[in-house]
C-alpha cells in the first residue's frame, strides 16, 4: 500500500482537520469530528444531512456550503458513520424547519440513519434514499441498486431547492422523483486499498477491467479484458438509458466521474464518448459534469451518470452553489 | 450471572472478534466492502476497554450499553445489527439470565426488524436464527454443542445466494464465499460457550 | 498501460473535444485544436497567454475564463506546444493591449514560445517565465529551475490584475515578483505512463518514493524509501522555505496539489501536515488551495507550493474567477 | 544535388527516425521526459508524406520547407532546434550545396543562439559540432567517416553532466545516459550519408 499518511488509524481525522482548516470560509468541523457543517446557517431552510462512509471524497463534505448541504457525517473509511454522528448533526443545523436526510442505499447506511432519526424523534424529518446504480438489478426482496455518484445529483438540486424555501415534504418528493431519473454505472481500472486493510480490496490483471463496480470495490457485473473507451461507454450508457428508457429528445445531465485515480485527461476523453453515444440515442445533453467528485479511495476508472431534467429541475442545477468541490 | 462470569464472556468475546479481525475482513473482501473485521474490532475495542464498568452493571444494563457501544462505534450494517441485538435482548433479560432463549428470541426479532431481513438471506440471521432454535428447544450440555451449530450455520452461508446486504450486489457471483457476518456471529456465539464452560 | 482511452494518437483529440463539450459556456476550441479560449474576450484587456505539453490538466485548458487566462496552447503529452498554435493564439485573444505569454521554464516551452514571438512581431508582447520547483539547483549557466504548480498561481494573480485593467509592463513586472515569491516541491508515489510509450516513465519499488520529481516524472533529488506524509512534508517545507526564505509572520498560500492519481483523503492529510509546518516556521497560511490542478498524468503523489502574499497579492487572489477548474 | 538524390535523403532520414523512434523515447525515458522519438517521428511522419514535393523544391528552399515542417510538428526542444538548424542552412546553402561546410556551420550557431547552448552540455551540439568541424576540415572520403565521428560523439555524451534541457534537472544524476538529442542527430547523420553515398 502506498499512501500519503502517517497511520491507519489517524488518516481520517488528519485529513478531516486539513479539510476544515482549508475551507474554513465555509465550513466548521464539530467536535470528535462528528460531522461537518456549514460555518453560516440559513434560518428557517429545511436542514440538508448528508453522510456515509469516508473515501469517497469530496463526497459529502465537500458539498456542505451555500446551495447544497448543510451537515455532512463522515463514518471510517468505506463504513456508515454512527448515529450520535447524524444525531449531534441533525441537532445542530435543524433551524426549525426540519432535517432531509439523503442517504446512499446500504443498509449500514440506511440503519444508522434509521436509529439516528428513532433517537432525535423530536426533530422533523424526512428520508430520501439514493439507488442510481444500474449494474445491480433493482428489486423489492432485496437490498437492491447502491446509491453512487448520483447522488451528487440529488443533492445539488435538493440543495437549490431547499435554498428557494421548498419545504420538508416536498423536497423529499423532489428528491425521490430525482433518484428515479438518475442512472449511474461504474468501471474499474484499478483496485481500491482501504488504509487499515493495507492490501487492495480486489486484484484485476493487467489487462481486465470490473465492469459494474462499486464505489467500494465492490464485485460487479463481469470482469473483462479492458476494451477501448468507446466500448466501455457504450456499454455504460446502453445499461443506463436501457433502465431510464427516456422518451426521445429529453435533455439529460452527463455525470462523468472519476474514481480517485483518473486523470482528467480520461475522464474528458469519457466526456467525449459518452455525449456521442447519448446524442446517437436522441438525448439532448444539456448539461456536464466532470470530475473526482464521488470516488473510490484510489481506485482507477470511472463512472457515469445521467439524470433527466426538465425545465425546473434545470434552473435548480444551474442556480448558485458555493461548496469546496462544487462551485457556480 | 456473577459480574466475574460476565467480564470473562465481554473479554473472551472481545478478544476473539479482535484475533480474528483479519479473518473476517478477508471474508468481507470477497463479498463485500473488506471492513467487517476492522468494524466488528473498533467496537469490540471499545467494549474490551470499558469491560469492567459493563461487568459492574446488572446485566440488562450491561447488554444494553454494549449494544450501545457496538452502535456507537461500529457504524456500517454490522454496528446497528449487533447494537439492536444486545440492546433488545437487554429490554427482554431477567438480571439473572434466566430467560435467555427469550430474551435471544427478542433479539434477533428485533434484528429481523432493523434489516428487514430473514434467514436465507446469507446473513447474520442465518447463524442468529438456528442458535435462537436451539436455545428455545434447551438443553442440558448447550453450551457445548452451540458453538458446532453456529459453525454449520456459517458454513451453511456458503452456497447461498446473498440478497440482503452489501453480498447482494454480487447477485449469483456472492455463492461460494461464507457470510462475513454470519461468520462473525459463530465467532462470538463459541467465545460466549468458551466464557461460559470455563 | 491502463487507460481509459481508444487510441494512443487520438486521444489528446478526443479528450479536448469531451473538454470544449462540457464547457462550452466558458471556451472554445480553435480550428485543429490550436488553442483554448476564452468564449467572449474583454477589450482592452491584456491577454494572458499559456500553454505547455498536455498531460497536466487542468493546467493550463482548465484555467480559461473571467479572471485568469485567455488561451492556452495544448502540446501534444508532455511535449511543447509548437509556434503556430501560439501565434494563432495571440491574433484570436489579442483585442489591443498586448498579450502577456506565461511559459512554464522548460527548454522546449521557452524556445516554442520565442520563435511564436518572432513570428507574431506587430503584436504587443511581454513573456513572464515560471521556475518554481526547488527539487533542482538554481543557476543562470544551465537551463535552471522546472516550472511547475506555481504556475497555477501567478496565473491566477496575474488573472486577476489583468481583468482591473493592468497594463502589459506592469503585469510582466508582478508575474516575474509573483513567480520570485513562489517555490515548489513534489514527490510521487508512482509514476505515470505516456499514452504513446505504453510503459511507465521511470519505475519505483513498492516501498519507494521519488522525492523533487518533476511535472513530467523527471527524476528528482532522491529515490528513497516511503516515508510518513508528515516527514514528507517536512522536508518539502524544508526546502521551499530554505529557498524563499520569508521574514517571520509573513502570510502566504498554501497549495497542495495531486499528480493525478491522488485521492482527496491524502491532499487534504498533505494539507494538514504542511500547514502545522509551516506555522511551527512562523508563517502564517492565509490562503489554501487543494486539488488536482498541475498534474502528471496518471502519476501519484502531490506537490506543495508556498507563495508569500502580501494585501495587494492577497487581493488579487480572492478576486472572483470562474474558469472550468477554479471557481470562486 | 539531384531532385532524386534529395528525395533519397528526406526519405531515408525519415525512415530511420522513424524506425529508431521507440530507442530514442526509451533514452529520453532515462533522463528527459520519454517523448523524444514521439516528437521526432510526429516530424519526420509529416515530412515522409511530403517528400515528394519537398524534393522538388531547390535545395535552399527545401532546406527551409523542412525546417518549418519539423517546428510546426514536433515541438518541445528538438522541434524549434533542429528547426532552425534546417532553416538556417536553408538560409546559407547554395541551390547546388557546394557551400554545405559553411552553410552547416551556419545552422549550428543558430541552434547554439536558439538553445543558449554550448557543446559539453550533453546536448545535439555535442554531436552537431564535431559534424562541423569534420565538414569544415573537409576530405574526400567524408560521407564515410562522418557516421562514426557523429556515433562517437554521441557516445561521448554518456560521462557528460547535462546542464542545457531537461537532463539538466538531474544534475550528477544525468551521467552515465546518452543524450537523446546527440543520438537523434549520429542517426541522421548516418542516414543522411548512407542516402548520400548509394
Ligand atoms: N439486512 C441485513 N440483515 C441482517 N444482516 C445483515 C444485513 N445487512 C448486512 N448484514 C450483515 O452484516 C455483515 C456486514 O457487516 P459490515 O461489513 O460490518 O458492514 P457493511 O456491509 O456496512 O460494510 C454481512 O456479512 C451480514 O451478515
Ligand atoms: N538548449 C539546448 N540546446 C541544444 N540542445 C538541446 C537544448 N535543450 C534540449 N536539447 C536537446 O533536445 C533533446 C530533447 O528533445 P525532446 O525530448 O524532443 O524535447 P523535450 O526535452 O522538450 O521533451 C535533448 O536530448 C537535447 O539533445
Ligand atoms: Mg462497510
Ligand atoms: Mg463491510
Ligand atoms: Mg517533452
Ligand atoms: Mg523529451
Amino acid at each position: 500500500m502506498k499512501k500519503l499518511m502517517n497511520a491507519a488509524d489517524t488518516m481520517l481525522a488528519e485529513s478531516l482537520d486539513g479539510f476544515a482548516a482549508a475551507h474554513a470560509d465555509i465550513v466548521t468541523l464539530a467536535a470528535d469530528r462528528k460531522f461537518i457543517r456549514r460555518r453560516t446557517l440559513t434560518p428557517g431552510k429545511v436542514a440538508l444531512i448528508s453522510g456515509g462512509g469516508s473515501g469517497h471524497e469530496p463526497l459529502h463534505s465537500g458539498f456542505v456550503g451555500r446551495g447544497m448541504l448543510d451537515a455532512a457525517c463522515p463514518g471510517q473509511v468505506f463504513t456508515s458513520p454512527t448515529p450520535d454522528q447524524i444525531v449531534e448533526a441533525i441537532e445542530a443545523v435543524d433551524t426549525g424547519a426540519g432535517s432531509l436526510l439523503i442517504v446512499k442505499n446500504y443498509e449500514g447506511d440506511v440503519m444508522n440513519f434509521e436509529m439516528a432519526a428513532e433517537i432525535a424523534g423530536d426533530h422533523r424529518m424526512a428520508t430520501v434514499v439514493i439507488d442510481d446504480d444500474v449494474a445491480v438489478p433493482n428489486s423489492t426482496w432485496s437490498t437492491g441498486r447502491r446509491g453512487v455518484a448520483g447522488t451528487l445529483v440529488v443533492e445539488k438540486i435538493l440543495g437549490a431547492a431547499a435554498e428557494q424555501s421548498m419545504g420538508l415534504a416536498e423536497l423529499q418528493q423532489l428528491g425521490r422523483a430525482m433518484n428515479a431519473r438518475t442512472r449511474s454505472m461504474g468501471v474499474a481500472l484499478s483496485p481500491c486499498t482501504v488504509p487499515a486493510a493495507g492490501k487492495p480490496t480486489f486484484q484485476l490483471g493487467d489487462d481486465e477491467m470490473e465492469v459494474g463496480v462499486g464505489i467500494h470495490g465492490e464485485p460487479g457485473r463481469k470482469r473483462t479484458r479492458l476494451e477501448a473507451a468507446d466500448a466501455i461507454a457504450e456499454e455504460m450508457i446502453g445499461s443506463i438509458v436501457a433502465d431510464l428508457a427516456p422518451s426521445e429528445g429529453r435533455e439529460c445531465l452527463l455525470l462523468v466521474n472519476g474514481f480517485g485515480a483518473t486523470p482528467s485527461m480520461e475522464l474528458y476523453l469519457m466526456v467525449n464518448a459518452a455525449r456521442r453515444i447519448l446524442q446517437a440515442r436522441g438525448l439532448v445533453v444539456a448539461r456536464y459534469l466532470t470530475g473526482s467528485l464521488v470516488t473510490s479511495l484510489d481506485m482507477a476508472g470511472c463512472s457515469l451518470t445521467v439524470s433527466i431534467l426538465d425545465a425546473d429541475t434545470m434552473r435548480l442545477w444551474d442556480a448558485p452553489v458555493k461548496t469546496a468541490a462544487l462551485c457556480w | 450471572m456473577t459480574p466475574e462470569q460476565l467480564h470473562r464472556v465481554i473479554v473472551t468475546v472481545a478478544d476473539a472478534v479482535i484475533d480474528h479481525a483479519d479473518e473476517l475482513t478477508a471474508l468481507d473482501q470477497a463479498i463485500g466492502d473488506g471492513d467487517h473485521g476492522l468494524n466488528m474490532k473498533r467496537g469490540f475495542d471499545a467494549v474490551r476497554a470499558d469491560a469492567a464498568l459493563l461487568a459492574a452493571k446488572p446485566l440488562p444494563e450491561a447488554l444494553g450499553a454494549i449494544g450501545l457501544q457496538l452502535v456507537m462505534k461500529i457504524g456500517g450494517a454490522s454496528g446497528p445489527l449487533y447494537g439492536t441485538l444486545l440492546m433488545a435482548m437487554g429490554k427482554a433479560i431477567s438480571p439473572d439470565g434466566a430467560n435467555i432463549a427469550a430474551a435471544f428470541a427478542g433479539g434477533v426479532a428485533a434484528v429481523k426488524a432493523r434489516g428487514k431481513s430473514q434467514p436465507g438471506q446469507k446473513t447474520m440471521l442465518d447463524v442468529l436464527v438456528p442458535i435462537e432454535a436451539a436455545l428455545s428447544a434447551g438443553a442440558p450440555d448447550l453450551p457445548h454443542r452451540l458453538p458446532a451449530i453456529a459453525q454449520a450455520a456459517a458454513e451453511a452461508t456458503v452456497p447461498m445466494e446473498a440478497t440482503r446486504g452489501r453480498a447482494s450486489f454480487l447477485g449469483a457471483r456472492s455463492i461460494g464465499h461464507m457470510d462475513p457476518g454470519a461468520c462473525s456471529s459463530a465467532l462470538i456465539t463459541a467465545a460466549v460457550c468458551r466464557a461460559l464452560g470455563d
